[in-house]
This record gives C-alpha cells, sequence and structure tokens, in this order.
C-alpha cells in the first residue's frame, strides 16, 4: 500500500488542533470551549459518557457541524470551520457509529467508492470504460484489493454490504476509510457491539493501520480495556466538556474522570 | 425601457385606477387558495398522522365528487348519495389500511410516496371505469347550494361574489374549526397529535395504529368530498381536475407538510399570487401562467426555506 | 442450470471487472441483440411500428430516468417535458438547418434536454426524497406551457404542434411520412442499444459509483469527499440528455408529428412507473419495466376480442390505469427492486443449479 | 506434444530452464491473490527462480546444503524449492500444520540451515525453538505481515533475497555461475527429503533424487497422457510426496500449469473457477462432497428433488457403462443426455470438475458407493495406488479398466510380487535412496536387490489382473495348512452388505475360517417389517431362522467372490453366527474409532468361539453390559451357529500335492 500522500508534517508534531470550540443545537451546548490536539502518528482516544459531545467532536472535526465558536487548524491551515470537502481532500478519513455503509453497493464498490478522490477520469472515456477509465479502473482495484486482503475480507468482496453481519460492515467501513489513505483517520466506536473475538480483529487491524501505513488515527470508543491498550493519549469530554487530557494511566487515576463515569452529579 | 415599464409600472398603475377589478381578483384569489387549501389539508391530515405524502389526496377529491354524482345519477336522493358517498369514502380508507399502509409499514417514506401514485393511478381508472370518463355536473341545487351572485357597488365599480363562494368559505371555515377542535380537544385528536410524534406514543393514548390510519384518512376523505363538491359546483367533475389538485403541492411547500394553518395560508398565498399574476402579468407573456406559476413560486422558495414556513428544521444526525 | 462456470477464471482486472464477466450471459446478450435486428426481415408493420419501435424509445426514457431516480436517488416527475425539449430542439435544429444529418440533431438535441435539466436540477442540493419531486414538477408545468405558448416552437404551425418534415440518410428516407418502419427501426434500436451500452459503462465506472454512493448514504459520501452538487447535476444532465434523445427518437422516428400533450404529467409518470416496476437502480429493469407497461394497453386492446371478448379503447385506457396503478403498489410491497430483482434471483437459481442455493 | 523433454533435462532446474525456452510465454503457475489469478509464464518462473537462487547464495546455501520449506501452496514456496536445487541444495518441506515440537526434530535431524516460512504464524514457530536448532541461521519469509518490527538479523522478505539475487546477476558471471551450478547438477543427485510422519516413532526422512521422481513423474504422465494443457489446483501439503509430484514434478515435466488456491476454505471455489482436468483427493474429500450434496437436495423443491434422484438412479444404472465405451441401448443414450443438461453436467460445474480428465483418489479404500457415483456422473474417477517410497506410483487403473474395489495395474517400469506372506513388494525407478541418516531402517524396507517391502497385503485379481490391497502385512495371519487369512479383508467384504454392521473374522492358526456377524438393526428391521417379520428385541431378531438365512446367502456370496479372485480361496467362511448384541465401544469391543478389537472380543466370547470350532450348533453365552446410562448387567443368549458348504478348490489340491 503507498504511503499517506500530501503531509508535510513530521511524526510527533501537532497534524490537527482544535481551540475553543462550542458547539449548540438551537440552545442545546453539545460542545463547550473544547481544545485539544492531535499529533502525527498517535492513536488519539476520545471518551466520556454518553451525550458527552464526543460525536459531534468528529463532526465538527471533518466539516459535518459548523462550530459557533473556536478555531480547527489541521496541517497548520486554521479554519473557523471545516468543509466535508476540504476535510476529505485534506486527508481526513471517518468511520459511523452506526455503520454508514452504501448499503445498495458491493464491498469492492464501497471501498472503489473510497477512491473516489483519487480517480479523475472525466465522463468522456467514462462512457466508454475504455482506455484511461479502464486503466485508473484497474490500478485503484489494485489499492482496493491490497485493502481487501490487509482485512481479510476476501470471500466478502462481491457481497452487498446490506447483507453482511454487523462486525464484518464495520471492517468494510474501515476499508473504505482506509481506501482514501488518509492521514487522520476518524473511527466513531469501531468496536461497538461486537463480541469479544471481532473486537480483538479490530484491535489488530487498527494498531496495523497505525504502524503500517503511518496513519495517524482518533478514536471514540467506550471499552476503557481497548482504550488503554491502543491509545497513546486519551481526551475525556463530559457534557460537552474537556474534562481531562493525557496519557492513559493518569487519565485513568483522574479523580473527575472517576466521577464523571460513576455519574456523580454536577 | 417598455418591457421594464409594463413589467414594474404599468400593473401596479392599473391596481390603483381600477381597484374594484384588484378586489375582485383578489376575492377569486382566495376562493381559488381556499380549495387549494382544502387540497393540502387532506395532505396534511395524513401526513400528520401517517407520515405518508398522500399523493392520492387531489384524486381522491374528484374521485368523491364523481361517486356522489354517480350514485345520483344512478336515481338517488340527493342526500342519500352523499350518506353513500361518505360510506365509500370510509370504506377507501379501510382499504387504503389494509392493502397499501400496512405492508409498507417501516418502509422509507418515498417508497409510500410512490404507493401512493399507484393508488392514485387505479382510482382513476376504477373511477372511469365505473361512472365514465366524460365530465359532470355538480347536484348544486339538491345539496341547497345557493346560487347567483351578490354585486356590490364599491370602489368605482362593480364587484360580483358568487353564493356559491361565499358558502364555501363559510363550510371551509366550519370545517377547519372542526378539525382543530377534534385535535385538540378529543382523545382521538390528541392519540392523532401523539402519532405525529411517536407510533409508541399514540399506543399508550390506547389506539392501534391501524385504527389511526383508517380514521385519518377517513378524515382526509370527508375534506376531499367536500372540497370536491365545492369545486365541482365552481367547475364540472372530472378527472381533468387531477392536474389542478397537484397545485396542492406547492402550497404544502409553503405551508410545510405539517401544519394546518400553514396549509391554510399557504393555499391563499398561492391562490391570490397566481390570479394576480395571471391578470396583470400574463398577458404580457400569452397567458395560461396560472398551470405553473404556484410550481415556480414554490420552486424558488424551497431555495430559501427547504422546511416550508411552518415546518420544523430537522437536525442531521450521523 | 445453463451456466456452466467451471474453468472462467479471470487472470486480470480489466476481465474481471467486465460488466458481464460470466460467458453464458455475454452469449445470451449477442443472441438477443441478433434476434432484435433481425426482426426487420419479419416484415410486420404492425410488430415494428405499434410494439418495439415505441417500445425501445420509452425504454430508452425509462433508462434516463432510472439513472436520475434509480441510481442517484433523485425522483423525478419531469420526464414528459425532458422529452419534450429534446423533440421540439430537434425539430427547430433540422428547420434551420435542414442540411445536417437528422440523426446528428436528435442526439444534439439531448444536449439541449441536459442543460435544461441542470438548470432544474440546481435545487436537488438542498431539497430531496418529495420535496424535489415539487420541484420537478415545476420544471413540467413551465416547459409544458412553453411548447403550447411559445408558437416559435413549433414554427407557428397552425396544429400548434411538430411536423416532422422528410429528410434522408444516405439517399434513404428516415424521417417524415414516407420512410419505412424497418429503416426507422433498425435506427431507433441501433441508437438505444448504444446508449445502453454507454449508461452501463457509466454506472459501473467512478461516476455510476459516486451516484448510488449519493443514494445510499448522502453524508457518507459527502465527508468521502463526493462533492454532492455537481454529482447530482451531472446525474441530472445525463439523465436528461437520454431522456432527450428518447423523445426526439418519439416524435421524428414514431409519431412524426406531436403537440405539447404527448410531453405531458402523464408521460412523467408512465416512465416512472416503467422504472418502479421494472427495478429501480437497472439498466435491465428498464427493458423490462417498458416492456410491461407498453405491451399491457396492447395486450388488453388484442387478446380479449380473441376471445370473442369486445372492448372499447376508452375501457382499454381505464383498465390499464387501473392494472398499472395496483402493479405499483404489488411490486413495492412485494418486490420494491422491480422485475429486474425477479430475474436476479431466476438467474442466480439458474448459477446453483441443481441446488437450492 | 508434452513430455517433450530431453533426457539430458534429467534435474528439476534444467526442466525449468528447457521449459522457459520451449514454452516460455505459457502459464507455468497461478496463485489467485488480490481477487485474481495472478499468473507467471515458464519465462517468469526461471526469472524468479533464478534471483531467488542467488540470493539464497548470498545468504550462504550451498550445495549439500538443507533447506526447510513450512507454508501452504505458494508459488514462491515451489519456486525456493527449484532454487535450492539449482544450487544442489536439498528442499525439506515440512508440514505446515505441524506444531514447533515436530519441526524442532526435523529441522534438527535434517540439518537445517536456512527455512523458508510462509508467514507470521511460521515464523514465531521457528523463533520459538531456535534455541534446540542452532544450525539454522537465517528465516526467508514470504508474507510481511506483522513482521516488519522483529529484529531482522536472521529474518529475511523473500522480495529482498531475490532483490539482492537480482542485483548480483547484473554482473554476467553471475549468471553464468549460477548456470554452471545447474549444469553440475545430476539426475542421480538427491533431489528431496519427505519426511514421513510415521503412526509409530520418529518420523523418517525419505531421500528420493531427480531421477526417482522425473522418471515416476514422466511415466505417470504417460499413463494417462497429460499434457502441457492440464489445469490442477495445488492445495495438499508440500510435505506430502503426492503433491510434490502431481502439482510440482509433472508439471515440471509436462509442463502444465499449477494454480495455488486464496487460501484453505477458498480451495472449492477457485477449484470451480479453475475447472481442472487432472485432480488428486483422498476418499474423505469425495464423501464429504457426495454427503454435502444429498445434503443440500434436501432443501430442494419436491419437483427438484425427484428429478435429481431418477437421473441420478439412472446414472448410477447406466453411467458407468457409457463411461467405460461399454454397449448402451440408444433409448438410454438419450435419457443419460437429458440428465447430463438437468443435473449430472451443472452438478459437476458446481464441483468444478466439468472439465476434468483424471481425478485420482488413493490412501484408504473408498466405499464402493461413492466410487460409483462419481463415475456415473461421468467423471473419470481412478484409484492408485502409491508410497513415498516409491515416489508415488505404484499401481494404478488404466482407463476403461475400473473397479471399486482394486487399486490397478502395475505402473509403467513398475514390478510388483506378492510375498511368501502375502506382503506386497515393488521396484521401480521411482525407489527411494534411504532414508536420512537411518542406514537399518533403510535395510529393513528395501532389498538388497532394489526390492521395497510396502508393509501391506495383496494378491493380485484373477479375473482382472489388478492389484487389491487387503491388510497390512502384519495384521495378516495364517490358516494352519499356510493358506493367507486376511481378517479385515474379509470383515470388509462382508460389511459391504447393508444389512452386517460388523463382522469378526477368526482363523489365524486355526483350520478354517469362522465370522461372527453384527445385524445392522435399521437395515434388518425395515426388511423385517417388509416381510412382517415380528420381533421383540434386537436380540430376538438376530437369533431369528429368516435372518441366518438372509445372511447366510451374504456369506456364500463372499465366499465365492474369494473363489473367484483366486489368491485368498483357502480362505473361505466355513461357518459363522449372528451375536446376540451390538459390539460397543463403550465395552470395549470397538475402539473408539470403531474399529473390531479382534483379540479382545476373541477372549470375550470364548464360549462362542470354542463352539464355533467344535463342530456344535449352538451355544450359549453371558456377557457384561454397559447400558446408555451406565448402568452394569448381563445379557445371556442361546446363539445359533450355522455351516456353510465352501466351494471346493481342484487347482489348491493339486498345489498341495505338488
Amino acid at each position: 500500500m503507498r504511503a499517506p500522500t500530501g503531509s508535510h508534517i513530521a511524526a510527533g508534531e501537532v497534524l490537527l488542533a482544535v481551540e475553543n470550540v462550542s458547539l449548540s443545537f438551537g440552545g442545546v451546548h453539545a460542545i463547550r470551549d473544547v481544545s485539544f490536539d492531535i499529533r502525527k502518528g498517535e492513536i488519539r482516544a476520545i471518551i466520556g459518557p454518553n451525550g458527552a459531545g464526543k460525536t459531534s467532536m468528529l463532526n465538527v472535526i471533518n466539516g459535518f457541524y459548523t462550530p459557533q465558536a473556536g478555531q480547527i487548524t489541521f496541517k497548520g491551515q486554521t479554519r473557523s470551520k471545516m468543509r466535508p470537502f476540504e476535510a476529505a481532500r485534506g486527508g481526513i478519513a471517518r468511520t459511523f457509529q452506526n455503520v454508514a455503509l452504501f448499503r445498495g453497493m458491493t464491498a469492492l464498490d464501497n471501498i472503489m467508492a473510497g477512491r473516489t478522490l483519487r480517480m479523475h477520469r472525466g465522463l468522456f472515456w467514462q462512457i466508454f470504460r475504455y482506455g484511461p477509465a479502464m486503466t485508473e479502473e484497474v490500478e485503484h482495484r489494485l489499492r482496493a484489493e491490497e485493502i481487501i486482503d490487509f482485512l481479510h475480507i476476501q470471500h466478502i468482496r462481491k457481497i452487498q454490504v446490506g447483507r453482511l453481519p454487523y462486525g464484518l460492515q464495520k471492517r468494510v467501513e474501515l476499508g473504505r476509510a482506509l481506501a482514501m489513505e488518509p492521514d487522520l483517520l476518524l473511527l466513531d466506536e469501531p468496536m461497538a457491539g461486537m463480541n469479544l473475538e471481532e473486537k480483538e480483529d479490530m484491535s489488530r487491524f487498527v494498531l496495523d493501520v497505525n504502524q503500517h501505513f503511518g496513519t495517524t488515527i482518533a478514536l471514540i470508543e467506550h471499552d476503557m480495556g481497548v482504550v488503554m491498550d491502543l491509545s497513546d493519549r486519551v481526551v475525556v469530554l463530559d457534557y460537552g466538556q474537556k474534562i481531562a487530557d493525557g496519557s492513559p494511566d493518569e487519565v485513568k487515576s483522574n479523580k473527575t474522570v472517576i466521577d464523571a463515569y460513576l455519574g456523580v452529579a454536577h | 425601457m417598455d418591457i421594464l415599464y409594463k413589467i414594474f409600472i404599468d400593473p401596479f398603475v392599473q391596481m390603483g385606477t381600477a381597484p374594484d377589478l384588484l378586489v375582485q381578483t383578489l376575492w377569486e384569489g382566495l376562493v381559488g387558495g381556499m380549495l387549494y387549501a382544502l387540497i393540502a389539508l387532506g395532505f396534511v391530515l395524513i401526513f400528520k398522522a401517517s407520515g405518508v405524502f398522500n399523493f392520492a389526496q387531489g384524486i381522491m377529491v374528484v374521485f368523491a365528487a364523481l361517486t356522489l354524482v354517480g350514485l345520483h345519477a344512478a336515481g338517488m336522493p340527493a342526500f342519500v348519495a352523499l350518506a353513500l358517498t361518505i360510506v365509500v369514502m370510509l370504506g377507501l380508507a379501510y382499504a387504503v389500511e389494509r392493502v397499501v399502509l400496512k405492508p409498507l409499514v417501516n418502509q422509507p417514506d418515498i417508497i409510500l410516496f410512490m404507493a401512493t401514485f399507484g393508488l392514485t393511478y387505479f382510482l382513476i381508472g376504477f373511477g372511469e371505469l365505473i361512472f365514465g370518463g366524460d365530465p359532470k355536473i355538480m347536484i348544486t341545487e339538491e345539496l341547497y347550494l345557493p346560487k347567483g351572485a351578490i354585486t356590490i357597488k364599491a370602489l368605482g365599480g362593480i364587484i360580483g361574489l358568487q353564493k356559491l363562494d361565499i358558502a364555501a368559505a363559510i363550510i371551509a371555515t366550519v370545517m377547519v374549526a372542526a378539525l382543530s377542535i377534534f385535535f385538540s380537544k378529543t382523545r382521538i385528536g390528541r392519540a392523532l397529535r401523539a402519532v405525529a410524534d411517536s407510533h409508541k406514543a399514540a399506543l399508550s393514548v390506547g389506539i392501534s395504529l391501524e385504527q389511526i390510519w383508517v380514521i385519518v384518512w377517513f378524515a382526509a376523505g370527508l375534506v376531499a368530498l367536500v372540497t370536491g363538491i365545492m369545486w365541482g359546483a365552481r367547475s364540472d367533475v372530472s378527472f381533468a381536475l387531477d392536474v389542478i389538485a397537484l397545485k396542492a403541492l406547492p402550497v404544502l411547500i409553503l405551508g410545510g407538510f405539517t401544519s394546518v394553518p400553514g396549509a391554510i395560508v399557504g393555499g391563499l398565498i398561492i391562490g391570490v399570487g397566481e390570479k394576480l399574476a395571471e391578470f396583470y402579468w400574463g398577458p404580457l407573456i400569452g397567458g395560461g401562467t396560472d398551470s405553473w406559476f404556484a410550481f415556480v413560486i414554490a420552486l424558488v422558495f424551497l431555495l430559501y426555506w427547504p422546511h416550508g414556513l411552518f415546518g420544523e428544521k430537522i437536525i442531521e444526525r450521523i | 442450470m445453463f451456466y456452466r462456470e467451471a474453468g472462467q477464471f479471470k487472470t486480470d482486472y480489466a476481465s474481471d471487472q467486465a460488466v458481464f464477466p460470466i460467458l453464458q450471459d455475454r452469449i445470451g446478450i449477442v443472441v438477443i441483440v441478433l434476434a432484435a435486428y433481425s426482426l426487420v426481415l419479419a416484415q410486420n408493420d404492425f410488430l415494428l411500428n405499434a410494439m418495439m419501435i415505441p417500445f425501445l424509445i420509452f425504454t430508452l426514457a425509462a433508462i434516463g430516468l432510472n439513472l436520475l431516480t434509480g441510481y442517484t436517488g433523485l425522483l423525478s416527475l419531469g420526464t414528459g417535458a425532458f422529452m419534450g425539449v429534446g423533440a421540439y430542439s430537434c425539430y427547430k435544429l433540422t428547420t434551420i438547418f435542414p442540411g445536417v444529418n437528422i440523426i446528428i440533431w436528435i442526439i444534439v438535441s439531448g444536449f439541449f434536454a441536459a442543460f435544461i435539466g441542470v438548470i432544474f436540477g440546481l435545487p436537488s442540493l438542498r431539497i430531496k426524497g418529495f420535496y424535489l419531486a415539487v420541484a420537478t414538477l415545476a420544471a413540467q408545468f413551465f416547459l409544458e406551457w412553453c411548447f403550447i405558448r411559445i408558437p416559435w416552437l413549433y414554427n407557428y404551425n397552425v396544429s400548434a404542434a411538430i411536423e416532422v418534415p422528410q429528410r434522408e440518410l444516405f439517399g434513404v428516407i428516415v424521417t417524415g411520412p414516407r420512410a419505412t418502419a424497418e429503416t426507422r427501426y433498425l435506427i431507433v434500436l441501433t441508437i438505444v442499444v448504444v446508449m445502453t451500452w454507454m449508461a452501463s459503462n457509466i454506472v459501473h465506472g467512478r461516476i455510476g459509483r459516486m451516484w448510488m454512493a449519493v443514494r445510499d448514504m448522502d453524508i457518507a459520501a459527502e465527508l468521502m469527499g463526493i462533492r454532492l452538487l455537481p454529482t447530482k447535476l451531472l446525474a441530472f444532465a445525463v439523465s436528461s440528455f437520454y431522456c432527450g434523445v428518447a423523445g426526439a427518437m418519439l416524435v421524428f422516428l414514431w409519431y412524426g408529428g406531436a403537440e405539447s400533450t404527448v410531453f405531458s404529467i402523464n408521460q412523467s409518470f408512465f416512465v416512472l412507473f416503467m422504472i418502479i416496476i421494472g427495478g429501480l437502480g437497472s439498466l435491465l429493469g428498464s427493458y423490462l419495466g417498458a416492456a410491461l407497461i407498453f405491451m399491457l394497453p396492447i395486450v388488453l386492446r388484442f387478446v380479449p376480442p380473441k376471445f370473442g371478448i369486445p372492448v372499447h379503447a376508452a375501457t382499454v385506457e381505464h383498465i390499464t390505469f387501473m392494472t398499472v396503478g395496483a402493479l405499483i403498489v404489488f411490486f413495492l410491497i412485494v418486490e420494491p427492486h422491480g422485475l429486474a430483482r425477479l430475474w436476479q434471483i431466476a438467474k442466480q437459481k439458474l448459477r446453483v443449479w441443481p441446488f437450492p442455493y | 506434444m508434452a513430455n517433450d523433454a530431453p533426457a539430458a533435462a534429467d534435474t528439476f532446474p534444467k526442466l525449468l530452464i528447457h521449459n522457459a525456452s520451449a514454452r516460455g510465454a505459457r502459464p507455468a503457475i497461478r496463485h489467485k491473490d488480490l481477487g485474481i489469478w495472478q499468473t507467471w509464464t515458464w519465462a517468469q518462473v526461471l526469472d524468479e527462480v533464478r534471483t531467488f537462487a542467488v540470493g539464497l547464495a548470498e545468504l550462504g546455501l550451498k550445495r549439500g546444503d538443507k533447506l526447510a520449506i513450512i507454508g501452504a501452496n505458494k508459488p514462491r514456496l515451489y519456486w525456493a524449492m527449484c532454487a535450492a536445487q539449482s544450487l544442489g541444495a536439498v528442499p525439506v518441506p515440512l508440514y505446515a500444520d505441524s506444531v514447533a515440537e515436530e519441526m524442532a526434530y526435523v529441522l534438527e535431524h535434517a540439518e537445517i540451515t536456512i527455512a523458508i516460512a510462509e508467514n507470521q504464524e511460521q515464523v514465531d514457530k521457528l523463533l520459538s525453538i531456535s534455541d534446540r536448532v542452532p544450525k539454522l541461521g537465517h528465516i526467508v519469509y514470504d508474507e510481511p505481515r506483522g513482521l516488519r518490527d522483529y529484529d531482522s538479523k536472521h529474518l529475511t522478505w523473500i522480495d529482498d533475497v531475490q532483490k539482492t539475487g537480482r542485483e548480483k546477476l547484473k554482473a554476467s558471471k553471475m549468471l553464468a555461475r549460477w548456470e554452471q551450478s545447474v549444469a553440475e547438477g545430476k539426475g542421480a543427485d538427491l533431489a528431496i527429503i519427505l519426511y514421513t510422519s510415521g503412526t509409530t516413532g520418529r518420523p523418517k526422512g525419505v531421500m528420493l533424487t531427480h531421477d526417482n521422481v522425473l522418471i515416476s513423474a514422466r511415466n505417470g504422465n504417460l499413463f494417462d497422457n497429460l499434457g502441457e494443457d492440464e489445469e490442477i489446483i495445488a492445495y495438499l501439503p508440500l510435505a506430502w510426496v503426492g503433491d510434490h509430484i502431481f502439482s510440482y514434478a509433472q508439471s515440471y515435466v509436462a509442463g502444465f500449469c499449477v494454480s495455488c488456491p486464496e487460501a484453505g476454505e477458498t480451495v472449492v471455489e477457485d477449484r470451480r473457477e479453475l475447472g481442472t482436468t487432472y485432480a488428486f483427493a483422498p476418499p474423505r474429500i469425495y464423501e464429504n462432497l457426495l454427503t454435502l450434496t444429498m445434503v443440500r437436495m434436501e432443501d430442494a423443491g419436491v419437483v427438484k428433488r425427484k428429478m435429481f434422484h431418477f437421473f441420478i438412479g439412472f446414472a448410477r444404472k447406466w453411467g458407468e457403462k457409457i463411461l467405460n465405451k461399454d454397449k448402451v441401448p440408444l433409448w438410454a443414450r438419450f435419457v443419460y443426455w437429458l440428465g447430463e443438461i438437468l443435473v449430472y453436467g451443472p452438478l459437476k460445474n458446481r464441483f468444478g470438475l466439468s472439465r476434468i480428465r483424471v481425478a485420482y483418489t488413493a490412501g484408504e479404500a473408498i466405499g464402493p458407493e461413492i466410487f460409483r457415483f462419481y463415475r456415473a456422473l461421468g467423471i473419470n474417477l481412478k484409484q492408485l495406488y502409491g508410497q513415498t517410497e516409491a515416489a508415488v506410483y505404484i499401481t494404478a487403473q488404466p482407463d476403461g479398466e475400473i473397479y471399486a474395489d482394486t487399486v490397478g495395474k502395475p505402473n509403467i517400469d513398475v514390478d510388483v510380487k506378492i510375498a511368501e506372506n502375502g506382503e506386497v513388494l515393488f521396484k521401480s525407478p521411482g525407489v527411494f535412496t534411504g532414508y536420512y541418516k537411518d542406514p537399518e531402517k533403510t535395510a529393513e524396507t528395501k532389498t538388497p536387490d532394489g526390492w521395497v517391502h510396502t508393509g501391506d497385503a495383496g494378491f493380485f485379481d484373477a479375473k482382472t489382473g489388478h492389484l487389491k490391497i487387503i491388510d497390512r502385512a502384519k495384521d495378516v495371519g495364517k490358516l494352519n495348512d499356510g493358506t493367507l487369512f486376511a481378517p479385515k479383508y474379509l470383515e470388509n467384504k462382508l460389511k459391504f452388505y447393508p444389512n452386517i454392521k460388523e463382522a469378526v473374522a477368526l482363523g489365524d492358526k486355526r483350520d478354517f475360517v469362522c465370522v461372527m456377524l453384527n445385524i445392522d438393526l435399521v437395515a434388518v428391521g425395515s426388511w423385517a417389517e417388509r416381510n412382517n417379520v415380528v420381533y421383540g428385541s434386537y436380540q430376538e431378531l438376530a437369533g431369528h431362522p429368516l435372518v441366518y438365512e438372509m445372511l447366510r446367502k451374504h456369506v456364500e456370496e463372499v465366499n465365492r467372490s474369494l473363489v473367484e479372485e483366486g489368491a485368498m480361496a483357502g480362505a473361505q467362511i466355513k461357518r459363522f453366527l449372528i451375536l446376540h448384541k451390538e459390539l460397543d465401544a463403550d465395552d470395549g469391543e470397538l475402539t473408539r474409532t470403531l474399529k473390531v478389537r479382534r483379540g479382545f472380543i476373541a477372549d470375550r466370547y470364548a464360549p462362542l468361539v470354542i463352539a464355533l470350532y467344535d463342530a456344535s450348533k449352538e451355544a450359549d453365552i453371558s456377557t457384561e453390559v454397559t447400558f446408555e446410562d451406565g448402568r452394569k448387567g448381563v445379557i445371556s443368549a442361546r446363539v445359533k451357529i450355522f455351516d456353510i458348504d465352501t466351494i471346493p478348490l481342484p487347482a489348491r489340491k493339486m498345489e498341495k500335492a505338488a
């Protein structure tokens, strides 16, 4: 697989920084003045009780929501809001809390769809499905196949994803995200609703992705065990506010965090 | 220069110089709009309670009217025919619930929407097969609807108000009032509102979804019947109306799919709007604008308020 | 049962990505196309003129709508009008430049339709589902109005209708009253076959995937960098192009003349019904749907008399309406993917034969 | 025409070079990878092998060294073999599924210096035992997945090995040197060591020379005239001689293409895609396939199911005849043709056997029913008898001479003889040179004049002239008159009758043969219903005179067949009885794998055995039994004993007289 492209940022430096971001829907505060950063090459976990605003945060990062305040710095460019297209262009890929695959398409097509940004042959060639269009198609099919091989989903390659079991769907979704060869990969509860074995596989994949492709990963996860194993740094949200940020161990021992999880009244 | 004058100055000059014509036009517009509003009302009823966008509403209007006339033509006394028609509409409501809604429950809206296309075409074919395709005359006087016109001398001119239109306005108002009472005061009415929010809520009120569907479709059927009578009385009764019935769609886009007041206001705006447009601007471009005016208005409107005047905004979650 | 796939293995992606990877399918297609061409030998005017030509033309329109509604998930009720745009622009073009080959104008008129389609597709960025349907209704009614109220469009004919002039291609009369059914059939068939092939190429490639992505989960598609507006507009353009060509052929190669009513809202609905019954998101479905919807009235008109049951044309029409309506509901309930899906299932059964799965 | 290789090409590397020039553009090997069948032509393979070889040489592999190959069937592992051989080193494939322990022994015993491992799993195994195999200097792996952060001192990726190889080859003298080392190779050189996982004791390393392997391979090709157009899928363990011959040697000799499956689970799917023309599989695979088919068909619709069973039934009647080109009435051919369209064809297609020309089964006896099923469908399924020590081929069934219960005639250039004690001995160009570092074992199996003891007892069928394997030689006994007595063989013959569930044959060191039988309750029970025979219990049914009559017929048939076959005619069954209870593993009468424990049974039913051999007509017996719920109890019964009038054997008498 090709190395992630278009990144001039060295490992360890800040790849994405979120500064004083606030987001609210009709008076409801989803995120209040949150700041944190993601360093290149790390696995960054975002945790917190339900409704803590974790998913909203991801949605802000890749431009699906527009924050009322604050700014986002990605690869050194500072914006008050990301646009989804810019985010994708810039190398931010994403999986979703409840699988958001293209249900009518095969696993392969889903992953191929992930290559769209990197395919450029226009309608003219597409009409004939010949010459440049076909060469491009084949070249990207190879990339897709490498991902399929990487995620061990050869046997479901040509099955409509709608018919796949949940665990596999999650895997295909990861594949689709990887197909974008992202610099920053946002995983929204990649292991939700999985059994132990599936969780182990998925953790394995997350680590492999991080190691082999050097992809920076930000993931939301409820399974503390997983979070502690996988992540380099953890940021904790509660009621839309940041209540802790640091290494897994620091966070684990942090009083407020424990309270938040035990649900002590604020 | 001349054309600009024709567009931006001349019409208003006319309005000023001949206010009686203006008022007349407004009135016509209001009446027409009221009928649009009534059809839209039927849409809203069903949409609120079953989330179904009932494309067939317009056809139900024609179908009701046709049944009424047809039964009378078959030799029944007017009010018997009326009663029977009501029964027919009830039967229709049941049939729809059994055959279309129940099997398609939990399907995406767009599927149900398309299903109502099917319903529409079925009703057209069915109606014409039974009552024949040729236009018919609404049995106005048998139903003791007033005829003739009141002419008011005012604004330096004569304004003619059809008594029928006045009656229509009154009946419509009464019906809307009745409906709003039904919705706010009665148990079933509240249940219906509940359904709009969540199906569980409805069940908690102790009414099965099926019943509710039948009720709203029946209610919509009644609205359709009344609309059909009014409309039939003004023109004649035939499926030529179905195209006009589509006008309810832009009305809904203005008014929003879930709001009764919206439907009414929207209806009136559209009605007045297209009449004015046709009367003052139509001639500039060869007339007949009312066939599309409403839709284009709606289209432009959509670009700014995708959720309608009274419809509520949805936050997309993922 | 007829599938013998053992030994058909792929050694490169090109052949694996092929539209028909299975040999038996390729054979089948060739056979069907040849059969279609050989129909001209039948010398049967009714068969060609009353059945095959219109069937193929409506198929093309259905494919057009399917690209928009079935593949991109944008519901349109303006098909009739877009077909009209094609027909009228073709009429104007050939009146203004009589010298140019009519076939070329038929194709070119597609571009005009595409252009109009894009304009009315613009709202699709903000609105979805039946909101969009209403927006397309605006197109339908406005354009219909234009067809009536702008006499220039029909060359100020007293009939207020298009009167197709006689045009020749390599000395053969292809349009106008004196054009033989065979010639017209061959032209229609060729155009439809080629454009079907192109459509299948598009939907199997990157663009097709973008469309389906937008259809299945537009948010995810957007977050993957698929720009919604261009994608949707492209769908509108291509779709309208197909409808436009279909419209032009409808008038020039079938009716020989037409007034605005041909492109009324009902036309839009019938094409829509074709793809609902045939199968949303399936080119094959467009053929099956067109066949069913179009053949239905013919069958109703000609079969009952065979059994001594007389039927009036009107009755036929009413029954057609009822049946179609019922079929729509039936398919939406029983098999939302339409006839095409049924064929898929049958095919799968044949492939695993004699096993049940 | 295939097998066109000049006699000069007497080693694998030489053959490779020959193929690269003779059919350079033809596919040599395929691998289902990344969704398609990646294909290498002979020319490409030559290049791959050459660079690989030079690279390995750089890692210090030299003539006489041993190279271990561990993993599933992958092109690069096959190339590793040839690469090693081109350097004069000896490849030693290991069973990929064997645990680290077993590997340790082989690696140590074979003095492996470099190991090729397929993937992380195998590398981990090797590393876990690295301290026990000091000689193992280097591990070369195929799939880098997960191996990035291993310390790379003794670990190299094949790509890198080949890269260095490519670098080196830039210098022209390197190429010459490699070709030189290939030329030095001789047919008599050791080509490979295959470790046979012996049932008892340590695995033995069977040493085979290039001549051994290539000549038997060439003969195999001639025997079935396999050409360069064959399609075969390589899915059996590399360490197993069968795979070595079928998917390596025969391919190199005939020049046909070998395909490696995507993964273990996808073999069936991949075979279907390929439509192989030449196949090998142990009996159980054919069994599973058949059962699966039947099970699936149960879920089919009534009509389809009926149709299926009708045509299968029809095929069982006529299919084999048609396949063997016997005379068949026209109507039968027509119906069969219909069946071909409706059932056989599609079925073969699903099996991926549509294009099959030759399919072999071997290893153990295949049930005649199963065997016939496939033949009936028109699949040319045949049996062969072979051994690692013989580079596979000892006997095989020529086309048109197929029998469910024989293993065929001696292959080309193979001599087979039956020893006095019934053991099968053979002599062939494939005969191995010896067991690696184990002269005495070699001496045991291989006589000075080159005959090899197979350890199996068998005889040549008088009627067909085919070899029949009857039993392990050590289990074969003799009657007092010296006649050969193979209990398992008799028992199997008896057990082919559905009515007989178990049979125990006695006769070793006795005057004549007797058998104790178990009826099959299901079969006999339904027979009883059909013939309204009333019975209260198993015991009662077993003792029923009509049942005895029925079984007597079976036994007589068996005797008849023995006479027809000749060799064992002397061992006809003289008396038999039907046991009053089912032989049961819980009572220790059967092994857990449901094989009869003859000795134990003989003791347990001593009274019956005595009765069998004195002329008594019946005998009493009471045995302790364990019931389902574990309670113990005693069953006692009076068991009748029947005599069978055996068929006289003039021939034998004369032989005796002589």
